[in-house]
Parts: structure tokens; C-alpha cells; sequence
């Protein structure tokens, strides 16, 4: 079972790397842009579960070591989640 | 035999980078035609990184021997003895073509590839220097170039945890299109403890450790023997991916297993990875190898016997263990969580044979794989260079302001503060690092002892285009003037010697001319090169670099107190000038930065001087008469006083004057050897007077230390009057400004 | 006193500290590795510098897994004390030991250079043999050590008087200028509420010999050796 | 416009990083994964524009900067890609 994992820093927390982003992009001409943000894309590949199971134990790995609650949030995707011509792998 | 895999005819040997006496070689001597991976082998064993077909004859000039060499080359590095029963292990390596495809895992394997020659010999490394050399400062592409070596090599360094304690970063138009990453390292270990790549007693099992087999690098070491053309981007998939934190692993573990004794040879899979160590090991012990490709650990499915033998994925190593000894050395790599696998064993027949599930893909006598074609080809002088030599730099107008001109030079990226690279290096990680990056030499502690290590590397193409004999002597000349000048007793050479193709004869000329010119000054100073690199075929659509031997040099200061730093220390303090009279503009810093110009004589160079030199300044640093030495390389005298006054922790300003005894712009920025600035407390001059009286070597008082300004009078005339405080805005920023 | 330094897959300033702990400081000091869970013979744990398993995920946060950290906080409910710099203060912070955490550099280079401390709490077993507002000149050596607290958890800081150091100009002034990484209100070191976890960015260890160009790290040892009571265990606050 | 850009590893490269979670997890107790890959997700916000236009123009970004081609492929997604439902933000 593949799942996603998206942890990407909250809300509140300056993105140092995305703003270095934007400004370099800003540079290169792509001035359009009102908003980037870094985070990180953990692909993960769960022996013999259930969507719903992969979920959970999903879940957990986040909580436990994946993201840090302080400062990152997590949204955890599988294939249900993306639309029939999606882009996931 | 693997089906898929083509049959080998001449055009794939071709096409493998082997020329057709070379394939003719290899059917004789087999008797057969090769299978596929056995070309592979060939292919890689053969190729100019690897087997130094074109430059072995020449290399055999240098001295290697010397009464200190505990191992000279032909070993994974070289080793020295230092006294108290320690050795230093070094060597410098190129990783100029990865560096140029991905500029931040390409700088960063580099750095992994030496560390691991430096402890597959069983030392703890202590110091990494960098030199680098980049285009045009203000390309776009020289500032995505440099930000992503430094930042590889900082990575890879800082987190496996040794200090980058010096280097150099050099620009010039001819590394635009092919910039150089050399990495040179230190090690230490105890000289009884020293181990080598030996495949000795067969039956011994021979162990494969570290990181997974993947599909990359294949190719790797027939990549850095090709020139680049348009279509370098094509190549990018043999790109390796550096992981320091299994490499730190691998350390740990490989240090610990050789301490129970278990080990019998080891060698780091550099380039040609597999193939070389499991020919090369034998080779040096008369014996063969038998191994079992698909107990290999591999990170990817379906890997051929070709991919297993060639990839150059990183962190592994091979390791050949004493029969009995085989729980010990899974026992040490499972602590360390790395895996340790039996591929096979030492065999007596002089074979490398290679197994896919028993059955035989490669049968192939280790000498004929160890011992590829040796090549003199033609040289020639290149055309123009007399004419380039000819040139006189006096038709150049001389500057207005002398003092701008002076503020200019010191914001030439060349010569302005490296600090915005070398603070993003750990350097004193092992706190060892007596002096750090900043001054002519650093200087490491050795813990246990009261010595210390002085390392520095050196390098001016400028001089070596125009003169290839003696710049290269030069650039040993000055990375040894540099550790004496720290108090340091040059010990030992490591050389890396980047060119451009061997295969046209005006370069091969350059690269023959350097070789003997390093030869000559390690005579004349009596210095071993104990271990280095060639890096050829450094060019781009037809334009090759510029001529770049690198020398690295390691010294030895028997007490660590007595050591000294560039920058002036005090107000008050007496300068001299050690050192011949004669400068040169040809090729200096300055006729580039203000005129575009590189042309000209250089200075004629005295290697019994330079040698007396060195030897008064080691005699100044440990009697404590110097309080500060520096060295006059780039910019002249001019420019080493501008930086007595502003590298330190303080700005000091200097009174100083010069003979007028040539245009003032030679004067003050000519470049010439052997040429040595030293800073003397006034209660010390006589004794000081005394020892360069002994020494029998030309110099002079020029200066005294003080106030917060830089005059420089040139006869009679006060041509340089300057705020230290902006001499040191231009040096601080002029780097930076261009990089960050 | 009975030192125990942490080794983990990654560490690299275990040697150093076990070096200025045995040769310089001539006190006991042993080796714990990371699946250790015994620590009752020993009074201070160090958790040194480095990249625990490569700090591949977020600095420290493997580490701050791992079972000697576990067993760290019984070994702290105990009384024991435990040091942890640059990415020991990461990892403290990972496991939960001391709030907030530690990010990429503002500048996003990683960073080796000096700097200087203000002194904030000098009453701790670590500062104990400082003074509030002494300058002390540190190295640091990180690219993550851009302290992170939120509001609430920044101002239970203050109140107790939990920010140990602060970095500072050379005349201890907390200036922008003056903070290498980024740091939330320049914040260079913390301590528990109790007083007896201290994690800190710089390197005192690298800071404790004359030839390495300064002793001011050597304080904070000394007044380690100093908060030690004859009957073995630490001085409160 | 809100798109997703997913810069992960090429397949063939080794992800360091990856294979350091996935042994940690498996320290953990989390040994059912077979695969672990560690990418970046850039979530940027183009002004004034179509999915369409803006796909274009992200594809742009992600050639010239967001990911390097020797090492990464990128995939880039917009909320037409996911679920109604989905976990999109
Ligand atoms: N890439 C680098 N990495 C580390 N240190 C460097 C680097 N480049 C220059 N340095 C340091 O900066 C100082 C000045 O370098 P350089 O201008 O080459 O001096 P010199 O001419 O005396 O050899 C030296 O201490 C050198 O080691
Ligand atoms: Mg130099």
C-alpha cells in the first residue's frame, strides 16, 4: 500500500528556504508568485494493509518521529485521495 | 553468461575508450575474445584516471624516497614518519568532471573518495584543505559553481566530522567551462599501525563492507579521461551520491576491525569500484581472487555482472580478512550497522575470476588488468609561448593612484578573504587546529606529543603557463615556504596535476616541464612526493584549462609553541623582508586584475635561496623571533603588508619603505619567489640581525609596525598612504561580493 | 565526578569532550553508547556535537529516539545532570527533555565561527562560577541552531529564568548583528526547570585550552566540579 | 492558483535520506515498510491564473530552479488532481 506523507511547516513559522526560493524564482522572471513554501514529501510503502490500516500506522510514524509537532503539520494521502487521472506515482 | 549482454567486437572496445593495439593486447594475451564485463574491466583498469597511461613515465622523475617515507606512492597515500612513533598519512585528489556535471555531490564524493584513502590506510583523518578554481567571478554560472562545491564540501566534511583547515580558490577564464575541485587530507596513525591494499595468503575470505552496490558512477573513471564537449549534460546519470554520515560509519568500523587484528589488506572502491580493488589488491600481493558477484549488496534489482564490477557507488570498501578472523569482522560492522559480506576469496592462480551464481562472467590475469599500456607521447612546445613570454609589462601605463590600485588588487577575488567558503567549514572539529584558515599554513596539534603539523597547498597556473618547469617549482616553493613560514620543517609532497588533454603535444609539454619542475625544488628543498594524482584531459569544446598543478605539503613543527601566524600582532614591531631582490609582473595578480593581461617573464627562481629562506624563517619562528611571517605570493610585497596589517584580529597599520630600484608598480606588486615578510619585536633585532647574518641570505629591514594606516615610500616618494580600515573593506568583501 | 560521554552513529565531538574531561579536567569520564540504558554510575551525561545518524530527518530527531535518551529521564528525575551541545542541545530537544527546537540557520549556510555569550542565569551547576552579564567567547559549529519556541513556551523561558546564554556583541551587548544563526531573541542555551539539563549550541569543548584560543569553556566545567557536594550529589538552585 | 510541486529523487539515485527514516523507523518498531523516499513539496500560489497557465508556469520554475535535473524528477499537481474529499488543503 502506498502512501504520501506531506509535512510541511505550520502556519505561523517563517519559511527561511521557501522565501530564498521565492526571491531566487523572483529573479529568474517569476514574479507572479504570491506565496512558496518547503516542506517535505515522504513517499512510504506498507506491506499487506488496508488503506485504512496504512493510514493508522502512517499516523503514528508522524507522530512519533516524522514531524515535529512545534513546528510542522502533516497530511497523510493514499492513492483514494487523488483524483482517477492523478499524478501519483 | 548473462544473455542481454552484447557481444564484444572491436567497434565496443572502441567505443569503451580501449584503442586497437590496446584490444590486440588483450586477445593475445588472453588467447580469447573478452566477455562483456571483462571488457568493462578492461575499459575501466584501463583508462587514463585509473592506470596513468600517459603520465607513469613522466612521474617517475620525482623523488619518493627519503629517510622519513614510510610509504610512498603506489598505495591508496602516503605515508611519513613524524617521531614519537606517529605517522601522517595524506594525499590530494581531483574530482574536477563530477564537480563540473553536479557541482554539490560532485565536490562532496570528492571529499568522501579521499577521506577514504586516508583512512584505508588505518589513520584517523585530522585535516581536509580544498583547492579550487573556477571561471569568470562573474558569471552566473561561477556563482551557482562555487556555491555548490562549498556547499557539498562542507556537508560532506562537517558531517562526517574532519576539520577543513586551508585550501585556495583561484579564478580564471579557463575553468570556465571545466572548474577544478581538488581535495588533499591528513591522517594520523601510529607508523607501526599502517595498513595496506594487500590481497596476501590465499584462502583468505575477502569481505565486502559499507553501502549498498547501486547503478551509480558506472563509468565514472572513463568519464574523467574524456574531454567535455556539448553533449556533458547526456552524461549526467552516472552521477554518485555522497552519504557522510555511512562514510563516518565506515571509519568507525574499518578503525575498530583493524585494532582485533583481523585485517589482512584493505582498499577503498574509488573509481572503477569492484573491478579495481579485486585486481589491483591481488596484483601487489602475486595472487588472484575468486568472488561471487551476486552476493554483492545491491540497492538495485536486476544489476548485471557489468554494473556490480564497475558502479562506483560510495562509502565501501574491500577487505581482505586473516582465515578464522571472520566472526571478528562481522562482529565490529554489525555494531556499526553497515553491512559486512564474504564475496569470495584470495585465490594463488593470479586470476580475477567473477561469479554470477557460480558460474564464471570473468576470467582474467590480475597483472594484464593491473599493468595497462604505458605511453611517451610526442611533445611540443605550444606555439605563441615565446611570443606570450616576450611580452614586457613596462609598456603598460603605470597607475595613478598607487594606493587604489593597491585597494583594487587586495578585492581581487583571488586574493581577497576566503572567509565566506571557510566559515562554512567545521575547522577545529578534533580540536587540534592550532591555526585556523587564514594564515599562510594551518597548524594541527599532535595530541600526546608537543608537535604539531604545518599543511598548506599551493598553486599559480599563471606561472606555470608561462613557464611550466619552473611555476610548478614555484608552487612547490611556496606551499613549502608557507608551512616553514608557520615554523613548520616541510616533510612531505602530495601533488595533483591538472591538465588538458595528454594527447595533444603542446600540453603533454606543459604537463613534462611541471613534472620536472616539481622534481627539481623537492630535490632542492629535499622533499618526497609521497603520493598524488593526475587529472588530465581538463578541457571543454577545445579549450583546456590552464595548466594546475596543485601541491600540497606537510610539515612537521617539533615543538607547537613555536609556531607563528601571518598577521601583525603589535604596534612597534620591526618588518623585514627576507629574500631576493628580483620581482616580476609578468604573470602577477596585478597585470591580470588591471590590465587582462597574462604574459611575461617570471622572476628567475634560486632553489639553494629558497632553501635558505625557508630554513632562516623555521630558525626566526622557533627561536620565538618572529612574531609574524608571512609569505609574498600574489600581489607582491605590497599586498603582503596590506594583509600583515588587516587579516588579524586586530588592524595594525605599518610604515614601510622600498628601494626604488624599478618602476614603482614592480616594486610594490611584482611577484618573485622565495620572498618572506617578518615581524620582530624591537628587543629582539640584534639576535635577529645575528641569526640572518648566519643564514647567509639576502634581506632587509623595510618597516615598523603601528598607527592605523599603510605608507609604502618607494624612494623618496610616499606613494601608498592608506587607511588600514579600508584596505581591509576590500579584502573582507572582495570574495563575497562575487560568490554570495 | 563521573562523566559518561554519548556516543551515537554520527557523533563527532565525543573524543573532544572526553579529551578536555580526562586530560584536561583529570576527572573519570567513560563512553555510553546510544542502546545503553544504564547510566546509574554516573553524574553528569554529555551529549555531544555531530550529526546523529547523519540528521538526515531534522537534527536530532533519530537520536532523540534512541534508548539512552529514553533512559535519560529517569537518570535526570534522579538528580543526574546532563550536558548536551550543538546537536546534543538538538536532541535534547527532539526527546522532549527541554522545549522548542532547533532549525536551519537564517542564513541557510551552516556556520563555523566564534562567538560571544552573555551570561543570563548563573545559577545553575554549569554556570554556577559565572556571573549574570559575563561574556564568554564560544566557537559554534552548526547549520541547524536556529532556536524555535512558540509564544507561550518563549515567555515561561523568561519567567523562570530559563535562557542560560544569549549570544552577544564582545561587550555583551544582544544585538541582530550579533546572532549567528537566527536564533528566537538570540537565545544560544537553555536549562530545565530544575536547572540540571543545559543544552546549548556552542562548543565549550573546543573552548577549554589556551592553545585552542580560550578557556572560557573550561568555566562552565569548573563550575560543574564545583556544584559537586560531598555527599555526591549536585547543589540546587 | 494553488499548485503542488513533488521534487523526489530520480529512481535509480540513492536516497540517503530515505533509507536513514525508513532504519529508524524500523528501530521503532515500524518494520512493516518496504520502501521509503524522501522528497520536497513546494506549494506555491501563482497570481492570476488559470490551472492551465499556471501548470505552464510552474513547469517553467521547476526546470529552471526547483529541480535539478540530474539528480530529481518533479510532478506537479493542482486541486483538479484531488478528490473532492481530498487532503488537499
Ligand atoms: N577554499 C578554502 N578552504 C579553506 N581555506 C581556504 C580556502 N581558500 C583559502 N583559504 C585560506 O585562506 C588563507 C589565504 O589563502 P591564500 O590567498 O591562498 O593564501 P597564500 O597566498 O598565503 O597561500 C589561507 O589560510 C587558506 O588556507
Ligand atoms: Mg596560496
Amino acid at each position: 500500500m502506498k502512501v504520501r506523507v506531506l509535512v510541511r511547516l505550520k502556519p505561523g513559522i517563517m519559511d527561511v528556504q521557501g522565501a530564498a526560493v521565492k526571491h531566487a524564482l523572483a529573479g529568474l522572471g517569476f514574479s507572479e508568485l504570491t506565496d512558496l513554501r518547503v516542506g517535505k514529501v515522504i513517499d512510504v510503502d506498507v506491506a499487506d494493509a488496508t488503506p485504512q490500516e496504512a493510514r493508522a500506522r502512517v499516523r503514528e510514524m508522524c507522530q512519533q518521529l516524522l514531524a515535529n509537532p512545534i513546528l510542522e503539520d502533516y497530511t497523510i494521502e493514499t492513492v483514494d485521495d487523488l483524483a482517477p487521472h492523478g499524478a501519483a506515482r | 553468461m548473462t544473455g542481454a549482454e552484447p557481444k564484444v567486437t572491436l567497434d565496443l572496445a572502441l567505443d569503451a575508450g580501449l584503442t586497437a593495439e590496446e584490444y590486440d593486447r588483450i586477445l593475445t594475451r588472453l588467447g580469447r575474445e573478452p566477455t562483456y564485463p571483462e571488457l568493462g574491466l578492461f575499459s575501466a583498469l584501463w583508462s587514463e584516471h585509473c592506470a596513468y597511461k600517459h603520465s607513469r613515465v613522466f612521474l617517475a622523475r620525482l623523488p619518493q624516497s627519503g629517510p622519513h617515507v614510510l610509504q610512498g606512492p603506489g598505495e591508496n597515500a602516503g605515508a611519513i614518519d613524524i617521531g614519537d612513533g606517529w605517522a601522517v598519512v595524506f594525499k590530494i585528489e581531483s574530482h574536477n568532471h563530477p564537480s563540473f556535471i553536479e557541482p554539490f555531490q560532485g565536490a562532496a564524493t570528492g571529499v568522501g573518495g579521499i577521506l577514504r584513502d586516508i583512512f584505508t590506510m588505518g589513520a584517523r583523518p585530522i585535516a581536509l584543505l580544498d583547492s579550487l578554481r573556477f571561471g569568470d567571478p562573474d558569471a552566473p554560472k561561477t556563482r551557482h559553481l562555487v556555491n555548490g562545491v562549498v556547499s557539498g564540501i562542507s556537508w560532506y566534511g562537517n558531517c562526517f566530522g574532519c576539520p577543513t583547515v586551508g585550501g585556495e580558490i583561484a579564478f580564471a577564464p579557463e575553468y570556465a567551462g571545466n572548474p577544478l575541485v581538488n581535495v588533499m587530507c591528513v591522517g594520523l596513525v601510529r607508523a607501526d599501525q599502517i595498513f595496506r591494499a594487500r590481497a596476501d595468503g590465499p584462502g583468505n575470505p575477502v569481505f565486502y563492507v559499507g553501502n549498498k552496490t547501486g547503478r551509480d558512477g558506472i563509468h565514472g573513471a572513463t568519464m574523467a579521461s574524456a574531454t567535455f564537449d556539448e553533449h556533458a549534460e547526456e552524461r549526467r546519470p552516472t552521477v554518485q551520491v555522497g552519504d557522510p554520515f555511512t562514510e563516518k560509519l565506515l571509519l568507525e568500523a574499518c578503525l575498530e576491525v583493524m585494532r582485533t587484528g583481523a585485517v589482512v589488506g584493505i582498499q577503498d572502491m574509488g573509481a572503477a569500484g569492484l573491478a579495481c580493488c579485486t585486481s589491483e589488491m591481488p596484483a601487489r600481493s602475486a595472487t588472484g581472487m575468486d568472488v561471487e558477484l551476486s552476493r554483492v549488496p545491491q540497492r538495485e534489482e536486476g544489476m548485471t555482472p557489468y554494473e556490480i564490477l564497475l558502479s562506483e557507488s560510495q562509502e565501501r570498501m574491500l577487505l581482505v580478512a586473516a582465515r578464522g578472523r571472520e566472526a571478528d569482522v562481522r562482529r565490529v560492522f554489525a555494531k556499526w550497522e553497515l553491512d559486512a559480506v564474504e564475496i569470495g576469496r584470495v585465490t594463488a592462480e593470479g586470476q580475477l575470476t567473477a561469479r554470477l551464481n557460480g558460474e564464471v562472467v570473468a576470467h582474467v590475469p590480475v597483472d594484464l588488468l593491473a599493468e595497462a599500456p604505458k605511453y611517451q607521447r610526442p611533445t611540443a612546445e605550444p606555439p605563441g609561448l615565446a611570443e606570450l613570454r616576450a611580452f614586457d609589462p613596462l609598456t603598460l601605463p603605470e597607475p595613478g593612484d598607487y594606493g587604489a590600485a593597491l585597494v583594487e588588487l587586495l578585492a581581487s577575488p583571488t586574493i581577497a578573504s576566503k572567509e565566506w567558503a571557510f566559515r562554512q567549514y567545521d575547522q577545529q572539529v578534533g580540536i587540534n587546529t592550532l591555526v585556523l584558515p587564514g594564515s599562510d599554513a594551518a597548524v594541527l596539534r599532535v595530541k600526546g606529543t608537543s608537535r604539531a603539523l604545518a599543511v598548506s597547498t599551493d598553486g599559480n597556473a599563471r606561472q606555470v603557463l608561462l613557464d611550466p618547469r619552473q611555476g610548478a617549482a614555484m608552487a612547490v616553493c611556496e606551499a613549502a615556504r608557507n608551512v616553514s613560514c608557520s615554523g613548520g620543517e616541510p616533510r612531505g609532497v602530495t601533488d595533483c596535476l591538472n591538465f588538458g588533454s595528454p594527447e595533444r603535444p603542446e600540453i603533454l609539454w606543459q604537463f613534462a616541464e611541471a613534472v620536472e619542475g616539481i622534481a627539481l625544488a623537492c630535490r632542492a628543498l629535499d622533499v618526497p612526493v609521497v603520493g598524488g594524482n593526475v587529472s588530465f584531459y581538463n578541457e571543454t569544446s577545445g579549450q583546456a584549462i590552464l595548466p594546475t598543478p596543485i601541491i600540497g605539503v606537510v610539515g612537521v613543527l617539533d615543538d607547537a609553541s613555536r609556531r607563528a601566524t601571518q598577521w601583525f600582532q603589535a604596534p612597534g614591531h620591526r618588518v623585514a623582508l627576507l629574500g631576493p631582490p628580483h620581482v616580476s609582473l609578468g604573470g602577477s595578480e596585478y597585470l591580470w586584475t588591471r590590465h587582462r593581461r597574462l604574459a611575461g617573464r617570471l622572476a628567475p627562481l634560486d632553489l639553494e635561496v629558497e632553501r635558505r629562506v625557508q630554513r632562516a624563517v623555521r630558525a626566526a619562528v622557533s627561536a620565538g623571533l618572529a612574531t609574524a611571517t608571512h609569505d609574498c605570493s600574489e600581489g607582491g610585497v605590497a599586498v603582503a603588508l596590506a594583509e600583515g596589517c588587516v587579516t588579524g584580529r586586530e588592524l595594525i597599520g605599518c610604515m614601510a619603505a622600498l628601494p626604488a630600484d624599478a618602476r614603482a608598480d614592480v616594486t610594490l606588486f611584482g611577484e618573485g619567489p622565495s620572498r618572506v615578510l617578518v615581524a620582530v619585536e624591537p628587543e629582539r633585532v640584534r639576535e635577529f640581525e645575528a641569526l640572518m647574518a648566519e643564514s647567509a641570505i639576502p634581506w632587509r629591514w623595510i618597516g615598523t609596525t603601528g598607527g592605523d594606516r599603510l605608507v609604502v615610500t618607494v624612494g623618496t616618494k610616499a606613494i601608498v598612504d592608506v587607511d588600514v580600515s579600508r584596505l581591509e573593506g576590500a579584502w573582507r568583501h572582495g570574495f563575497e561580493r562575487h560568490v554570495a | 565526578m563521573r562523566f559518561g560521554v554519548v556516543v551515537f552513529p554520527g557523533t563527532w565531538s565525543d573524543c573532544d569532550f572526553h579529551y578536555v574531561i580526562s586530560e584536561v579536567l583529570h576527572q573519570p569520564v567513560q563512553y555510553v553508547w546510544h542502546r545503553e540504558r544504564e547510566l546509574g554510575q554516573l553524574d553528569c551525561v554529555v551529549l555531544p556535537g555531530g550529526f546523529s545518524y547523519g540528521d538526515y530527518l531534522r537534527a536530532g530527531a533519530v537520536a532523540g529516539r534512541s534508548p539512552v535518551v529514553e533512559a535519560l529521564g529517569d537518570f535526570v528525575a534522579r538528580g543526574g545532570l546532563v550536558l548536551g551541545s550543538c546537536n546534543g542541545f538538538q536532541i535534547l530537544c527532539e526527546a522532549g527533555l527541554l522545549p522548542g527546537v532547533l532549525t536551519r540557520n537564517e542564513c541557510l549556510q551552516y556556520r563555523c565561527q566564534s562567538t560571544h555569550l552573555v551570561v543570563e542565569n548563573a545559577d545553575t551547576p554549569f554556570t554556577r562560577g559565572l556571573r549574570p552579564g559575563q561574556v564568554l567567547t564560544m566557537p559554534i559549529s552548526h547549520g541547524e541552531g536556529k532556536y524555535y519556541a512558540d509564544p507561550e513556551t518563549l515567555a515561561r523561558l523568561k519567567r523562570q529564568n530559563l535562557v542560560v546564554f544569549r549570544y552577544a556583541a564582545a561587550d555583551g551587548s544582544v544585538t541582530k548583528a550579533s546572532n549567528p544563526n537566527g536564533s528566537l531573541e538570540n537565545i544560544a542555551g537553555i536549562v530545565n526547570a530544575e536547572g540540571t539539563v543545559l543544552g546549548m549550541m556552542p562548543h565549550p569543548e573546543r573552548a577549554s585550552e589556551t592553545a585552542m584560543g580560550g578557556t572560557d569553556g573550561l568555566l562552565m566545567f569548573q563550575s560543574l566540579l564545583g556544584s559537586l557536594v560531598e555527599d555526591g550529589s549536585f547543589l540546587k538552585r
